[in-house]
């Protein structure tokens, strides 16, 4: 049997040279230690570039609405190029988000759905392993052995070193999809309970509070939260409008709060939890114990889990007859 | 002066006594990141570290500041910096990036005096870097983990203490008020010290002639394939120690109206927006062209040096993996006519 | 006043001067070309505000935020700037600063910027070229070169501007002026008159290439839009004009004006600083990203 | 701030109202003369469903101390479906804010038609009570560790 990363190989290669895709967005070995970067293959003799490994972590999703967009510089648009995607079920969910928000043509995107049993997070690799640094990482039968710069050598079980969407992910396979790679994973249930979503929901108002304004004020306003998220293909964010303004200088730290509750909040019903935030974020911002409310929230009140289904409405666009008013304030 | 050394048990005592006298930054570790913090009583430096996740510009160029005040009828008087501070523990190459922002900031003809006053209110003592990371490239650009430039003190870590060497007027008052700290005899062997730091970096990308195949390949098919991962978020930018670009922001609350210096990052597609709607850097692949020709070539142009230091932070924290110093080897490897033909 | 314990003399760049609206005029039709003539609030800024032209200068509505505009009165004309504003629909300040009236205070950070070489002008031929509303800082150097004191100083000046319709032609009773004198030749253009309109009609290259300009010692300002200046350039080429001795002037977003925040550059130049005015030779070797 | 008696404290309370039911409501009530609380500042809109999430977060965000966002009953839209929409939205936004831990009083919603003027001025009666009960926001205070 062939490998996952073969396969991925192979079927983009085929689908370059066969005119079927003018672009193959996908994953190339990294810079870094357990690290992959996106990589975009155009060229059928480019596809060896390609690897698919436990560090593919980035939602590539996040390009599509990139690669349909029109370019400024020129007057007459080219047609619209044919894209294939390697997806992971995060990616895959996000690229149904983007076709049912209209920020991609169906027909013009293959989704090429690759197995993925949870990404690895470096960062947290690195944080275990404490000040030494981590200079190679090999992967057998879910142990990962790193070892740093001194020569010393970890193990670690693989479910320790998942990024934490993956530990809580419950769709590991892109729900739609047009290729299949190898055996996807599976596609229901988390792996583990969300123990810290759950501790955080548990405290008080003024606890949460703390803990909202206590991460936050780490954050440095650099958007790559946004910038990261394949939701956020907005032309002009509401955070750099300035009429009206919405989330003022950015010195104030309410001014903080303002963008946050606003990024956050947009993503309402549209949130895939696929941490490509919380990945980006350069100070470390536990996003995702937020913007995880959206998701089960949309959920719970709506029946909606975001990117399933292409013929579904993202959740606040729609609305039902029967939607609960429990939340409405009633005079005396 | 003769280098002078200080036990590295006695140095809790030695910042204790700092920070009774000066308002003290050093590393700090809380919450798994290393940031420089203020130091008091309730909180203890470390020197457990590599470096900082963010830099140390910060205490330089803070995110956000005013730089005036108007009541409407007249003028507040500016917030200038007025205390006196110490940075302890910052490695060479954010010192180093102090030098450079100086080269922007304190020129002769023009000077922002909120950084001015920062810089001569604060007394910069460096800790040389005896463990580069894997992303560390200092070395390349005229840097190295025992460089001195921007620091007021250098201090060196062997074996059970640090070796302090004053190398301002600035540095030499400092070493002489806690002189008693010290003892005279600090000589420890610098040049080795410094030459088993570089052997540890092992990548060593080549930027000699960086600015030359900048100016071949401004028009260049490579910065649409090298741009095409980039996100065009600000992250590298504001964990950047050199990089400066900033806005100026009105603020209007009552009776009061204030304009804010914010960090901005010529990776924002809005940062060269004019009102007309004219954006002459209206693609990502021409914002990042600008990021590096910055860097690697208006610096190097306008003041004889590269703009950036080597301290790897926007390889370690990017995103996407876009590593800057393969994309100067990019560069420096496409072919440099334009493929229009 | 207590006395701060690190005294250092560095004047806050940031800082405006505070100035007061005097007069509003309506320039065009479409009413989104205004000159605001601004008085200084306090004597002292008035003495030590010593422009050149083709300068600039950030203007201040307090509370929105700040642009950069060229300073349209002449150095000669004392006790007050004039500058010429187009409201744009997405422009923050030219929306504030058409909406207010006179008596609204500006603030005022200048001038900025470098200036029309009138040094290496002076007994030379100068051939104005303007297009547009990028008249305003070459109506600043036309009133300079024409004020008495100054007069003799400049050869033979010639005037080339233009705009899209009479309705768009700015300071139109200045032109009349200039119209009516001896020491200034001017060819007025639109590109398309109306009933009223007895000029010229017809696109400012080719009005240029028809008054044909002796180049010899002679300098030309242009200013005007890319496309006019894309056009008009190499008419001046083509009459002989080196590119040292064609002038422009630039624009680009600016925020500081005084080359710190590092936005307005091409290439390793600030158009705020090293600019915003360059010989055409100097824009040749910019890179191609205006 | 915390201090503070919120009995002697006046909070500032953006209202905003649907132009068809529930400003028409407000109405009423001042023309009936009922008397209610004070501090509530009006702003009139088109819809409840035109309420952007981000213009309850600016109102915090610029220092008030409640909100409170109310339209037509559900099924009474002037424009069919314009609160059902808003509906959604809000319910999210109510749990998401009180999840960060804003307290849920400093965001309230409510349904008023236009014949409804005594509920009007017993629902401002019962919003200012619940922000007077926690006291100033701390959106505008809190500031950075």
């Amino acid at each position: 049997m062939t490998s996952a990363q073969d396969q991925i190989r192979e079927t983009a290669a085929q689908l370059l040279s066969e005119g079927k895709a003018d672009l193959v967005i996908g994953f190339s070995q990294g810079t870094r230690t357990m690290r992959t970067t996106p990589c975009f293959v155009t060229e059928a003799d480019d596809a060896g570039q390609l690897v698919w490994n436990s560090y593919c972590s980035n939602n590539l999703a996040v390009y599509l609405p990139k690669c349909f967009a029109p370019d400024p510089r020129l007057r007459e648009q080219e047609p619209p190029p044919k894209v294939a995607i390697i997806a992971k079920g995060c990616d895959g969910r996000s690229a149904v988000g983007l076709i049912t928000e209209q920020q991609v043509p169906r027909e013009n995107l293959i989704i090429i759905a690759a197995p993925c049993e949870g990404m690895l997070d470096a960062d947290l690799a690195q944080q275990l392993v404490g000040q030494n640094q981590i200079v190679s990482a090999a992967e057998s039968n879910g142990t990962i052995t790193v070892k740093d710069d001194t020569g010393k050598e970890t193990k670690f079980d693989r479910k320790d070193l998942l990024a934490e969407a993956c530990r809580f992910c419950k769709h590991r396979a892109a729900p739609v999809h047009d290729i299949a790679i190898g055996e996807l994973g599976q596609t229901d249930g988390p792996l583990a309970p969300d123990e810290r979503f759950e501790e955080f929901v548990n405290k008080s108002t003024a606890e949460r509070w703390e803990q909202f304004s206590g991460e936050l004020s780490k954050c440095i306003l650099c958007n790559a939260c946004r910038s990261a998220c394949p939701n956020c293909y907005c032309k002009v964010c509401f955070a750099d409008q300035t009429r009206p303004d919405w989330t003022g200088s950015g010195r104030k730290f309410s001014d903080v709060i303002s963008f946050h509750l606003g990024r956050m909040f947009h993503q309402a019903g549209r949130c895939v939890d696929c941490g490509a935030c919380v990945r980006a974020c350069p100070v470390g911002i536990d996003l995702r114990t937020f913007t995880y409310r959206l998701v089960a929230d949309a959920q719970e009140l709506f029946g909606h889990v975001a990117g399933l289904d292409l013929e579904q409405s993202p959740a606040l666009r729609t609305f039902g007859a029967d939607d609960s008013d429990n939340f409405i304030t009633e005079p005396e | 002066m003769a280098d002078s050394k200080i036990a590295k048990d006695k140095i809790p005592e030695l910042l204790k006594a700092v920070s009774a006298d000066y308002e003290l930054y050093a590393p700090t570790a809380e919450d798994g990141t290393i940031a420089f913090r203020r130091i008091d009583s309730a909180r203890q430096a470390t020197l457990d570290y590599r470096n900082t996740a963010v830099s140390a510009k910060e205490l330089f160029l803070p995110r956000a500041e005013v730089v005036y005040e108007f009541d409407g009828e007249k003028f507040l008087d500016d917030a200038l910096l007025d205390q006196k501070r110490v940075v302890f523990g910052m490695r060479p190459c954010d010192c180093r990036a102090l030098a450079l922002l100086d080269l922007n900031f304190d020129t002769e003809q023009i000077k922002d005096p909120f950084y001015v006053t920062r810089r001569q209110n604060t007394v910069v003592v460096a800790l040389a870097c005896n463990e580069p990371v894997s992303s560390c490239f200092c070395t390349a650009v005229g840097s190295g983990p025992y460089s001195d430039q921007g620091a007021d003190v250098l201090m060196a870590e062997a074996a059970d203490y640090l070796s302090a060497r004053a190398i301002t007027d600035k540095g030499k008052d400092f070493m002489k008020q806690y002189g008693k700290l010290f003892s005279a005899d600090g000589s420890a062997d610098w040049k080795k010290l410094a030459k088993e730091a570089e052997d540890k970096i092992k990548r060593k990308p080549e930027f000699g002639n960086v600015k030359a195949s900048l100016d071949e390949r401004f028009e260049n098919d490579i910065w649409e394939d090298i741009s095409q991962k980039c996100l065009g978020c600000g992250a590298c930018s504001y964990i950047c120690p050199t990089c400066y670009c900033f806005d100026l922001v009105s603020e209007k609350t009552a009776g009061r109206i204030r304009k804010v210096k914010t960090w901005d990052c010529c990776m924002f597609g809005l940062f060269t927006l004019h009102a007309s709607g004219h954006n002459p850097r209206p693609v990502n692949s021409a914002r990042l062209r600008q990021k590096l020709m910055h860097k690697f070539n208006y610096y190097r142009e306008r003041y004889g040096v590269d703009g950036c230091v080597g301290c790897g932070r926007c390889v370690r924290k990017c995103p996407v993996n876009l590593d800057i110093r393969e994309v100067i080897e990019q560069v420096a490897a496409a072919p440099n006519a334009t493929t229009e033909e | 006043m207590p006395q701060r314990k690190n005294e250092i003399a560095m004047r806050n760049p940031y800082r405006p001067i505070l100035t007061e609206i005097e007069k509003i005029t309506i320039e065009n039709e479409a009413r989104d070309l205004k000159t605001f003539r601004l008085a200084f609030c306090h004597a002292e800024s008035a003495d030590n505000f010593r422009y050149e032209c083709g300068q600039f200068a950030e203007l201040t509505i307090f509370g929105v935020g700040e642009c950069p505009i060229g300073i349209a009165s002449s150095p000669t004309d004392r006790g007050y700037l004039e500058f010429t504003v187009k409201r744009y629909p997405d422009g923050l300040v030219t929306n504030a600063l058409h909406n207010c009236c006179v008596g609204t205070r500006i603030g005022v950070r200048g001038p900025l910027g470098n200036c029309f070489p009138t040094d290496r002008m002076e007994g030379s031929n100068v051939v104005i070229v303007g297009g547009g509303f990028a008249f305003t800082t070459l109506r600043s150097t036309i009133r300079y070169i024409l004020h008495e004191k100054n007069r003799g100083r400049f050869e033979k000046v010639t005037l080339v501007y233009g705009a899209r319709s009479p309705g768009e032609l700015l300071y139109k009773q200045e032109l009349e002026r200039w119209q009516g004198r001896d020491d200034i030749e001017t060819h007025i253009t639109v590109d398309k008159g109306d009933e009223t309109w007895t000029g010229k009609e017809g696109f400012v290259p080719a009005v240029l290439k028809e008054v044909a300009p002796n180049p010899d010692n002679a300098i030309a300002l242009v200013c005007g839009p890319p496309i006019m200046l894309k056009f008009t350039l190499p008419v001046l080429t083509e009459l002989g004009f080196g590119s040292g001795e064609i002038i422009t002037s630039l624009e680009n977003r600016m925020k500081c004006g005084i080359g710190l925040c590092g936005r307005c550059n091409i290439g390793s130049k600030y158009v705020c600083k090293d600019g915003p005015v360059f010989t055409y030779e100097q824009v040749q070797a910019l890179p191609a990203e205006m | 701030m915390a201090e503070q008696n919120n009995n002697d404290w006046n909070p500032k309370i953006v209202a905003f109202l649907c132009n068809w039911c529930s400003y028409a409501g407000a109405d009423l009530a001042g023309v009936s003369r009922m008397q209610y609380a004070p501090d509530v500042r009006i702003i009139r809109v088109p819809c409840s469903g035109r309420i952007s999430p981000l213009h309850i977060l600016s109102a915090l965000h610029r220092g008030a101390d409640g909100v409170l966002v109310s339209g037509c009953h559900p099924g009474d839209c002037h424009y069919i479906s314009g609160n059902l929409v808003a509906r959604r939205k809000f319910s999210m936004l109510k749990n998401f804010i009180e999840h960060v831990g804003i307290e849920p009083e400093r965001v309230q919603f409510s349904w008023v038609s236009a014949a409804e003027g005594a509920r009007f001025a017993g629902l401002i009666e019962k919003v200012v009570e619940n922000v007077k009960r926690i006291g100033p926001s701390k959106m505008a205070t809190v500031t950075a560790q």
